[in-house]
C-alpha cells in the first residue's frame, strides 16, 4: 500500500508540474494550450534519447528535455502570434497530434510505436523498488516546489501583471507600451520548459515511453486539474493536480465496491464518476478550488 | 498521381469524408454562435444520436428515414439536459470553463453509453451499396446521400439564422445577452433552441457516421478533433463556415496519401488548418469579434 | 493459509482496446471460478483483482501499481496493447511478479525480464511468416499490405516482402494508416490501383470493419486476409454478409478437438471466443497450475514453475480442475490450453503453435484448415 | 406611475450601492437625475429595468410590483431602457439592431418604425447594412436611442443619452426627447450634460452616494448655486 | 516651433467607408490642441492610426520629425506618445490600481530574471509607481475604488481611469479621445485645470471632445475635422465663428 501511495504521489507531482507549466501559458498569458502533451512528449523523448543513445547523464537529459520543449514553445508562440482563444486551441491540439504521429512514424529516431524502454532512473536497480520510489518522490516534489516558487514570483511580479493584461486585452497592453509578442514568447517558453521538464521526469520514472502515452487523454487530465484547482493561481495548479489524482485513483476503490455490474460497467462507472465529479466541482465552484486573487492592493 | 482522375478522386473522397464531419461541425458552430463557448460535448451528443438511431433501427426495425429524426431528437434532448444541468450555471465563469466542463461531459456520456451497451461495435440494419463509377471515378450512392443530408441541413439552418426573427434573436443573444433581455428576448429560451438544434445536428451527424462506418462508445470522440478543426477553419459561429471547414479538413485528410503518407492523415489536415489560419486568423468565413 | 491467493488482470476495458478487454477478463474469471470450486490452490481460494488499463500506458502503469502494491497480486495477466505491456513490464520484474500477455510486439520478450514474461501470442514475426507462407501456398502473387500504425506494422512488412519475393510474388503496395479515423477512401483507392490479388488487413476491429466495407463498395473482388482478432465472429453484427463473404482469417489455435477451447466456447454461450480471450483463459490456468505446483505460491515460485506444468511428458490436461487434482496427487501435468499447446521458449515466447484458417460464409466462419 | 420605495441594491458583494432610494414619477412626466460619477445613477436605472435584484425596497409601475421580474417582463410591461454602456448589438447590422429594438412589436409596426427612424436619422439609413461595431462612438449612441424608439413605451429610461454626441447631434437628441415626452411618454433620464437635461425636464433629482440628496423642480435645481457648484460644474 | 506631431495625407477606408481622406494636421509642442468634428468625422480613426493600433492605407505620421507610420503600438508608446480609448477599455479583471500600474514605464520587473530575483531596483520602481498611481487616482476621484476590478466601475469612473492610465505613462504627447464624455461637469472642470498644469510642465496634449466649455476653457488651437479631412483650424473663438463649423458641428447653439 505505501509503495502504491508513494507512486501515486510521484504521478501527482508530475501532473502538478504539468499543470504549473500550463498555468503560465494559459492561466497567466491566456493562450489556450491544448497541446501541452506535445511539449511533455518532446521533453520526455529528448531526455530519453539523449540518456539511452548518447549516454548523457540524467540531470543533463532533464535539462535538455526542458530546453527542447522551451524551444518548441518559443516557435509555437511566434507562429500563432496572431491567433486567439479557440483558434489557438486547435493549432496547439494539432501540434500535439503531430508530435505523437512523428514519434510513431519516424522509427529511425524514436523507435516508433515500440517506444523507448530501459530509460535509466536515478539509483534504479541499486536500491529497492520502494527506495527508488522514495528517491523519485523527493526529486519530483522538489521540482514542483522550485517551479512553484519561481512561477509564483513571476505571477506576482510586474511581468505577471503584463501577462494578465495581455490575456484580457492585447491592444490595450500594446498601447500601454508592452511588446505583446515578446511577452507571449517568454511566457510560452517558460511554460513549455516546465512541461518539458515534467515530461523528462516522467520518462525516467516509468523507464519507458511510447507515443500512445502522449495521447490527448493526458491533456484532458491536466486541463481538468488546472480548471478544478483554479486557472491563474499557481497554488490552484498543485491542488488541482492532487485533486484529479485523488479522483483517478479513489474511484478505483469505490467502483470495486459496487455489486451486480459487469467489469465494463464498472470501468464505465469509474470514468463516468471522474467526469461527473469534475462537472459537479465546476458547477459549485466555477472559479476552481483556489480562485485567482490579486495581490497588488492599494494599502498593503 | 498518374492521372487527373486520381486527383479528382482524392478531392471527391475528401468531400465525402468532409460531409460526415459537416453536421457535427454545424451543430458545434450553432451552439457557439449563440453561447460563445466551444461545446466539446458535441462528441457525446453524436454518440448518443448514433445509438438512439441504432436502437430504433436495429432493435425495433425502424427504417433509417425514421431513425434519423429520432437520433436528432434524442441527442437534442440530451444536449438540452446537459446545458441546463451543467453548463448554464457555468456560463458566468467564462467560455473556457464551460468548454472544459463540456470535455468532462463527453467522457460522462461516452461512459453512459458504455454502461448500457458495452464496447462492442454495432452496425445498422442496412444493405451496403456498391459504388457508381463514372469514367473510372467512384462515388458511393450512400455517401452521396449523406452529403446531401448534410448540405440540406446546413442550408436550412443558415436560412433560419440569417433571415428569420428567431435567427436574429439568436445572434443578438450571442452579441449581448443582457441587452437582448432588455429588448424583450428571453436569452435562456434562445440558448435552449440553439443547444437543441446544435445537439440534434450532432446526433444526426453521429448517426450518419454510424451508417458510413459502425458505432461504439467512441464514435463521437474519434471525430471530435476533426469536427472542432472544421468549425475553427470555417470560422467559429459561422454555419456555412462549418460546412466549408468540414470540406477543407476532409480534403486535407484525404490528401495525406498524396502529400505525405496515410499515417500522417491528421498531420496533413493540421497543416491545412495552419495554412488557412495563417492567412485568415478568424477562419474562412468567420467574422471578427 | 486461509488468505486467498490473488492474481491481477489488466485488460483494456475502455479506449481503443475496449472491444477486446471485457471478453478477456471474462475468460480469466471463468477459470478462477472453476479453480475455486475445485478447492483452490492448496486449500487457498483465488481472487482475481482487475483494473482497466484504458488502453493507455500511463493509466496502465497506475493500474499495475495498484494491483501489485495494494492487492499484492502474485501474477499479472491479460495486458493487450504492446505499449501497456512494455510500460508495466519493469514494474513486474522489479516486484517479482510474472506477467502473462497477449501483446504481439517482437520487442517485448527482448526486454531484460529475467523470465517474468510469458507471451501466449506468437510474436508478430512468426504470425506474419506463417500467414505469408499459407497465402503463397494458396497461390497469392500480388499482395497489398495495409497496416494500422502499430509496433509490428513495419516488421510485418519486412517479413512479407522477403517471403513473397522468395516465392516469386511481390508485395505490390504497403500503407501504414492512422487507425483512429473514420474514413479510408483514398487508401482503398490506392489498393484498387495496385490491382492486388490479395489484401492483407493488418489492423484492429474498428478500422478493419471500415476497410472491408470500403473495399466492398469499391468493388474489390480479390482475396481479403486478416487476423482473427481483427474480424472476430462479432463482426457479422456490424457488417452485412455480402461484405464479409469470402473474408479469410487466421489465428494461432489449439488442436481442432481441443476440449479446452470447446469448453470455453460453451461457457461463453452466445458470444464467440476470440483469440485473445482464449489466450487469457490460458494465462489464468497457467498461473493457477504453476502456483499449485510451486513450493511457495509467490511470484517467483510461479515464474519458476510455469514451464514445469505446460511442457514435458506429464499427463495432458486442458483445464484447471483436472490439473489441480493431478498436481495435488503429485503427478506431472502438461497443460494444453484453449489457445494452443502453451509451450514457451527461454525468452518467454510461445512455441510450436498451430494456426487455423477460416473463411466467412453467410454470416459465420467455416474452417478451411489447421496447420 | 413609477414608484420606488426604500430601494437598496447593488452588485454581488457590493450589495449596498443604493442605500434606500425613494422617488415617484407621475405619468407623462420627465425627470432628470444628476450626480457625481459613481453615485449610483446607472445602478438605479438598472434596478428599475430588472438587471439587478433589489436587496430591499419596492419598485412599482402603475401599482404593479416589478421587483424581481426579469428585464424582458419589465420591457413587456412598457418600460424601455437605453443603458449607458454596451447598448448595441455589435455584430448585427444597424437595421437588425433597430429590429431587435422592436422585438416585442408586431412585424408591420417594426417595418414602419424602422423606415420612420431612417427618415429621422439619415446616418442610420446610410449605414443600415453595416455591422454596428463599425459605428463611431456618437453613431452608436444614436443607434441605441433609435432602438428604444422602436417601441412606444409608457416609461423611457435613458442613461446618458447625449454622451459622445456632437453639440449639434446632442441638441437634436434633446429636441427628440422633448418631442417624445410631449407625445405623453414618461421619461427618467440620467445626464451629465446636466444643464441641458434640466432645461427640458420637469423634475430634477440629485443623487449622491446612493441616496437622493435633493429633489425639486428642474429649473429650480438648475438655478440653485449650491447644486451648480457641486454637480453642474459652475 | 517644429511640430511634435505631424500628419500628412492620412487615409484609411473600411470597406466602402472612407473614414480618413487625406488628413493633414500638426500639433505644436506645449499646446493643448483640440480635434473636433461631427460624429463619424474620423477623429477616433485618426487616433487609431497615429497610435499604431490600425495601419493607415496611406499617409504619414511623424513624431518629432521621425516617421512612425506602421510602428507597433508599444514602440510608439515607448517613443513618448500615449493615447486613451474613446470607449473605455479597462483590463476588466485587473484592479484599478493594477490598471494604472500597467501603464507605468521603465519597470525592470517586467523582465523575467528581475521578476524572479526581485532586485531592489524593481521594488523601488514599484513603490514609486504606486505612489504616482495613488496621486493620479486622487486627482480623478478614484481613490475609493482603487481595489475594485475595472469591470466593477461606473461608466464615468471607467473614463476617468482611462485618463489616469494615460497619465501614468508620463508621455510627452498625450492623445485623449473624449476624456470627459460621461464625466460629471464639476470633475471635468478639475480635469481641465489638471491638463492645463501638465501642459505648463511641458506635456503636449491632443484632445478629441464634444464639450464646448471644456474646449473653450482649455484648448488652443482647435482643429476641426469633417468627413475625414481637416476643415479648418484656429482659436476656439475663430472656429466657433466659422459658419461651416456652426452648420456641420455646433448646430447653432454654443455654450461658452
Ligand atoms: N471598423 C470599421 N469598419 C467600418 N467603418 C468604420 C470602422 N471604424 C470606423 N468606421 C467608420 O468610419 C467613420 C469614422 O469613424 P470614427 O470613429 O473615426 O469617428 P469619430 O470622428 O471618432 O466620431 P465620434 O465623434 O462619433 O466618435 C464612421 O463613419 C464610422 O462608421
Ligand atoms: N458591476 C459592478 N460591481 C461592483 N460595483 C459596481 C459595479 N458597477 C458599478 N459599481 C460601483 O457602484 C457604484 C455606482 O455605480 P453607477 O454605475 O451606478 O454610478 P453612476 O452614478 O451611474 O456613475 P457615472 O456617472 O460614472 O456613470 C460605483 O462606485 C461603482 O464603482
Ligand atoms: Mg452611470
Ligand atoms: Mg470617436
Amino acid at each position: 500500500m505505501e509503495a502504491y501511495l508513494v507512486a501515486m504521489l510521484v504521478f501527482a507531482g508530475l501532473y502538478a508540474l504539468m499543470a504549473l507549466g500550463l498555468n503560465v501559458i494559459w492561466g497567466l498569458a491566456g493562450m489556450v494550450n491544448l497541446g501541452l502533451v506535445g511539449f511533455v512528449g518532446l521533453g520526455a523523448y529528448a531526455s530519453a534519447l539523449l540518456t539511452t543513445k548518447l549516454f548523457w547523464p540524467m540531470p543533463l537529459g532533464w535539462a535538455a528535455g526542458a530546453v527542447v520543449a522551451a524551444a518548441a514553445g518559443a516557435g509555437m508562440a511566434l507562429i500563432v502570434a496572431r491567433l486567439r482563444g479557440d483558434y489557438l486551441a486547435i493549432v496547439t491540439l494539432g501540434f500535439a497530434e503531430v508530435i505523437r504521429l512523428v514519434a510513431s512514424n519516424e522509427i529511425w529516431l524514436t523507435n516508433g510505436t515500440d517506444g523507448i524502454s530501459g530509460i535509466p532512473g536515478p539509483w534504479r536497480g541499486d536500491v529497492s523498488p520502494q527506495g527508488f520510489n522514495l528517491i523519485y518522490l523527493g526529486i519530483v516534489w522538489a521540482a514542483v516546489a522550485v517551479a512553484f516558487i519561481l512561477l509564483a514570483r513571476l505571477s506576482h511580479s510586474p511581468f505577471g501583471r503584463v501577462l494578465r493584461a495581455i490575456r484580457e486585452d492585447e491592444d490595450v497592453a500594446a498601447v500601454a507600451g508592452k511588446p505583446v509578442l515578446w511577452f507571449k514568447v517568454r511566457a510560452f517558453t517558460i511554460g513549455a520548459a516546465v512541461l518539458g521538464a515534467a515530461g523528462a521526469l516522467y520518462a525516467h520514472y516509468n523507464a519507458y515511453i511510447a507515443p500512445e502515452g502522449f495521447a490527448p487523454l493526458l491533456t484532458i487530465y491536466i486541463v481538468l486539474a488546472l480548471t478544478a484547482g483554479g486557472v491563474g493561481a499557481m497554488r490552484g495548479a498543485i491542488i488541482g493536480a492532487l485533486f484529479v489524482m485523488l479522483l483517478l485513483e479513489g474511484t478505483r476503490f469505490l467502483s470495486g465496491a459496487i455489486p451486480g455490474v459487469s467489469p465494463v460497467q464498472k470501468a464505465a462507472l469509474r470514468e463516468g464518476a471522474i467526469a461527473l465529479s469534475l462537472i459537479l466541482l465546476l458547477r459549485f465552484r466555477p472559479q476552481g478550488l483556489i480562485p485567482e486573487t490579486t495581490r497588488t492592493k492599494a494599502s498593503p | 498521381m498518374e492521372d487527373w482522375r486520381d486527383l479528382v478522386q482524392v478531392l471527391l473522397n475528401g468531400v465525402m469524408a468532409g460531409s460526415v464531419l459537416m453536421l457535427p461541425a454545424i451543430g458545434f458552430n450553432c451552439i457557439f454562435a449563440v453561447l460563445r463557448y466551444p461545446n466539446f460535448a458535441i462528441a457525446g451528443f453524436a454518440t448518443i444520436g448514433a445509438f438512439a438511431g441504432w436502437v430504433a433501427n436495429a432493435v425495433y426495425g425502424w427504417p433509417i428515414g425514421l431513425a434519423l429524426p429520432l437520433a436528432f431528437l434524442a441527442s437534442g434532448a440530451v444536449a438540452l439536459l446537459a446545458e441546463e444541468a451543467a453548463f448554464r450555471p457555468l456560463r458566468a465563469a467564462g467560455p473556457l470553463t464551460v468548454a472544459i466542463a463540456s470535455v468532462a461531459m463527453t467522457i460522462l456520456l461516452e461512459n453512459v453509453i458504455r454502461f448500457g451497451f458495452g464496447n462492442d461495435l454495432r452496425g445498422y440494419d442496412l444493405p451496403i451499396l456498391r459504388d457508381w463509377r463514372f469514367d473510372g471515378i467512384r462515388v458511393n450512392p450512400q455517401q452521396l446521400q449523406n452529403t446531401g443530408y448534410a448540405i440540406v441541413a446546413a442550408a436550412a439552418l443558415f436560412l433560419l439564422l440569417g433571415f428569420s426573427r428567431l435567427g436574429r434573436a439568436m445572434r443578438a443573444v450571442a452579441d449581448n445577452p443582457v441587452l437582448a433581455d432588455i429588448k424583450g428576448v428571453d436569452p435562456n429560451r434562445i440558448a435552449r433552441v440553439a443547444v437543441f438544434i446544435g445537439g440534434g445536428l450532432a446526433g444526426f451527424g453521429g448517426m450518419l457516421i454510424g451508417i458510413d462506418t459502425s458505432i461504439d462508445p467512441l464514435t463521437g470522440f474519434r471525430v471530435v478533433l476533426s469536427v472542432f478543426a472544421a468549425a475553427v477553419v470555417g470560422g467559429l459561429g459561422s454555419i456555412p463556415g462549418a460546412a466549408l471547414g468540414a470540406m477543407v479538413v476532409g480534403v486535407g485528410e484525404e490528401m495525406a496519401g498524396v502529400v505525405l503518407q496515410p499515417a500522417y492523415r491528421s498531420v496533413t489536415a493540421f497543416l491545412a488548418i495552419l495554412l488557412v489560419l495563417m492567412f485568415r486568423p478568424q477562419g474562412l468565413l468567420g467574422g471578427r469579434n | 493459509q486461509t488468505q486467498p491467493l490473488v492474481f491481477g488482470a489488466l485488460p483494456p476495458l475502455t479506449g481503443a482496446g475496449g472491444p477486446y478487454g471485457p471478453a478477456m477478463l471474462r475468460a480469466a474469471q471463468g477459470v478462477v471460478e472453476a479453480a475455486n470450486s475445485a478447492g483452490g490452490v492448496k486449500g487457498r481460494q483465488i481472487r482475481l483483482a482487475f483494473e482497466d488499463d484504458q488502453t493507455n500506458p500511463d493509466a496502465g502503469v497506475r493500474g499495475a501499481r495498484k494491483l501489485i502494491d495494494v492487492d499484492r497480486v502474485q501474477a499479472l495477466m491479460g495486458t493487450w496493447a504492446s505499449s501497456v505491456t512494455t510500460a508495466v513490464a519493469p514494474l513486474c520484474w522489479e516486484n517479482r511478479v510474472p506477467l502473462f500477455t497477449v501483446s504481439g510486439a517482437d520487442s517485448i520478450t527482448l526486454l531484460p525480464h529475467q523470465g517474468h514474461i510469458f507471451r501466449t501470442q506468437p510474436n508478430s514475426r512468426l504470425q506474419i511468416t506463417t500467414g505469408s507462407n499459407w497465402l503463397i501456398a494458396k497461390g497469392a502473387k500480388r499482395v497489398f499490405h495495409i497496416a494500422a500504425q502499430s509496433p509490428f506494422a513495419q516488421s510485418s512488412q519486412e517479413v512479407m516482402t522477403e517471403r513473397f519475393s522468395a516465392a516469386g510474388g511481390s508485395v505490390v503496395g504497403f500503407i501504414i494508416y492512422e487507425s483512429n479515423k473514420t474514413a479510408f477512401r483514398s487508401e482503398v483507392d490506392q489498393i484498387m490501383r495496385a490491382r492486388p490479388d490479395t489484401v492483407v488487413l493488418n489492423g484492429y476491429r474498428p478500422d478493419v470493419t471500415i476497410l472491408l466495407r470500403e473495399l466492398f463498395r469499391a468493388g474489390y473482388d480479390g482475396r481479403r486476409f486478416t487476423f482473427a482478432y481483427a474480424a472476430p465472429p462479432a463482426i457479422f453484427e456490424s457488417l452485412p454478409n455480402e461484405v464479409t463473404n469470402g473474408l479469410t482469417t487466421f489465428q494461432p489455435s489449439p488442436d481442432l478437438n481441443s476440449t479446452a477451447f470447446n469448453r470455453l466456447k460453451a461457457s461463453f454461450g452466445s458470444t464467440d471466443v476470440d483469440p485473445y480471450s482464449a489466450q487469457v483463459h490460458d494465462h489464468a490456468s497457467l498461473a493457477i497450475l504453476a502456483a499449485a505446483k510451486a513450493a511457495e505460491a509467490t511470484g517467483t515460485g510461479i515464474r519458476d514453475a510455469v514451464r514445469s506444468i505446460c511442457q514435458g511428458d506429464g499427463t495432458k490436461v486442458d483445464n484447471v480442475t483436472d490439473g489441480l487434482k493431478l498436481i495435488a496427487a503429485g503427478q506431472a501435468v502438461n497443460f494444453e490450453g484453449a489457445s494452443g499447446p502453451c509451450e514457451f521458449d527461454e525468452r518467454g515466447d510461445i512455441r510450436g503453435t498451430k494456426f487455423r484458417y477460416d473463411v466467412a460464409e453467410g454470416g459465420r466462419y467455416r474452417m478451411l484448415e489447421l496447420a | 406611475m413609477l414608484e420606488v420605495e426604500g430601494l437598496v441594491g447593488g452588485y454581488g458583494a457590493a450589495d449596498e450601492i443604493l442605500k434606500g432610494i425613494d422617488l415617484a414619477l407621475p405619468a407623462r412626466r420627465m425627470a432628470a437625475i444628476v450626480g457625481p460619477n459613481g453615485a449610483g445613477k446607472s445602478t438605479l436605472l438598472k434596478a428599475i429595468a430588472g438587471l439587478l435584484k433589489p436587496k430591499a425596497g419596492g419598485i412599482r409601475l402603475e401599482g404593479r410590483a416589478l421587483g424581481g421580474l426579469p428585464p424582458r417582463s419589465i420591457a413587456a410591461a412598457g418600460i424601455a431602457f437605453v443603458p449607458q454602456e454596451a447598448n448595441i448589438f455589435p455584430s448585427l447590422s444597424v437595421r437588425e439592431n433597430l429590429e431587435m429594438g422592436g422585438y416585442l412589436e408586431p412585424r408591420a409596426t417594426v417595418a414602419q418604425r424602422v423606415e420612420a427612424l431612417f427618415a429621422r436619422f439619415p446616418m442610420l439609413a446610410e449605414k443600415r447594412r453595416r455591422a454596428a461595431r463599425t459605428l463611431s462612438g456618437g453613431q452608436r449612441q444614436i443607434l441605441a436611442m433609435g432602438m428604444a424608439l422602436m417601441v412606444a413605451p409608457k416609461l423611457l429610461l435613458l442613461d446618458e443619452p447625449s454622451a459622445g454626441l456632437s453639440p449639434k447631434a446632442a441638441q437634436g437628441l434633446f429636441d427628440d426627447i422633448a418631442a417624445i415626452h410631449a407625445e405623453g411618454t414618461a421619461i427618467l433620464m440620467v445626464e451629465q450634460n446636466a444643464l441641458e437635461a434640466l432645461a427640458i425636464a420637469e423634475d430634477g433629482i440629485v443623487l449622491v452616494d446612493g441616496r437622493v440628496a435633493r429633489t425639486g423642480q428642474a429649473a429650480a435645481l438648475a438655478a440653485d448655486p449650491e447644486v451648480r457648484r457641486l454637480f453642474l460644474g459652475g | 516651433m517644429a511640430p511634435i506631431l505631424e500628419i500628412r495625407g492620412l487615409s484609411r477606408r473600411f470597406g466602402g467607408v472612407v473614414a480618413l481622406d487625406g488628413l493633414d494636421l500638426a500639433v505644436r509642442p506645449g499646446t493643448v490642441t483640440a480635434l473636433i468634428g461631427p460624429n463619424g468625422a474620423g477623429k477616433s480613426t485618426a487616433f487609431q492610426c497615429i497610435s499604431g493600433v490600425i495601419r493607415p492605407d496611406s499617409g504619414q505620421v511623424r513624431l518629432d520629425g521621425r516617421d512612425i507610420t506602421g510602428w507597433r503600438p508599444d514602440r510608439i508608446t515607448g517613443a513618448g506618445l500615449v493615447r486613451s480609448f474613446q470607449i473605455a477599455r479597462g483590463i476588466p479583471r485587473l484592479t484599478v490600481l493594477e490598471n494604472l500600474l500597467l501603464y507605468g514605464p521603465a519597470q525592470p520587473g517586467e523582465g523575467v530574471a528581475a521578476a524572479i530575483l526581485r532586485p531592489a531596483a524593481m521594488r523601488a520602481r514599484e513603490e514609486a509607481l504606486r505612489e504616482r498611481a495613488k496621486a493620479v487616482a486622487a486627482r480623478l476621484n478614484l481613490t475609493r475604488v482603487l481595489d475594485n476590478q475595472a469591470a466593477a466601475l461606473s461608466g464615468g469612473q471607467k473614463k476617468l481611469m482611462e485618463i489616469g492610465r494615460a497619465l501614468m505613462a508620463e508621455p510627452r504627447l498625450l492623445l485623449l479621445d473624449e476624456p470627459v464624455a460621461g464625466v460629471n461637469p464639476s470633475l471635468s472642470a478639475e480635469i481641465a485645470s489638471h491638463i492645463a498644469s501638465l501642459r505648463d510642465e511641458g506635456m503636449t496634449v491632443l484632445i478629441v471632445e464634444h464639450h464646448m466649455d471644456f474646449i473653450a476653457s482649455l484648448c488652443d488651437p482647435v482643429i476641426v475635422m469633417a468627413e475625414g479631412r481637416r476643415l479648418t483650424e484656429g482659436s476656439f473663438a475663430e472656429v466657433a465663428a466659422d459658419p461651416r463649423v456652426q452648420e456641420a458641428y455646433m448646430g447653432g447653439r454654443v455654450h461658452a
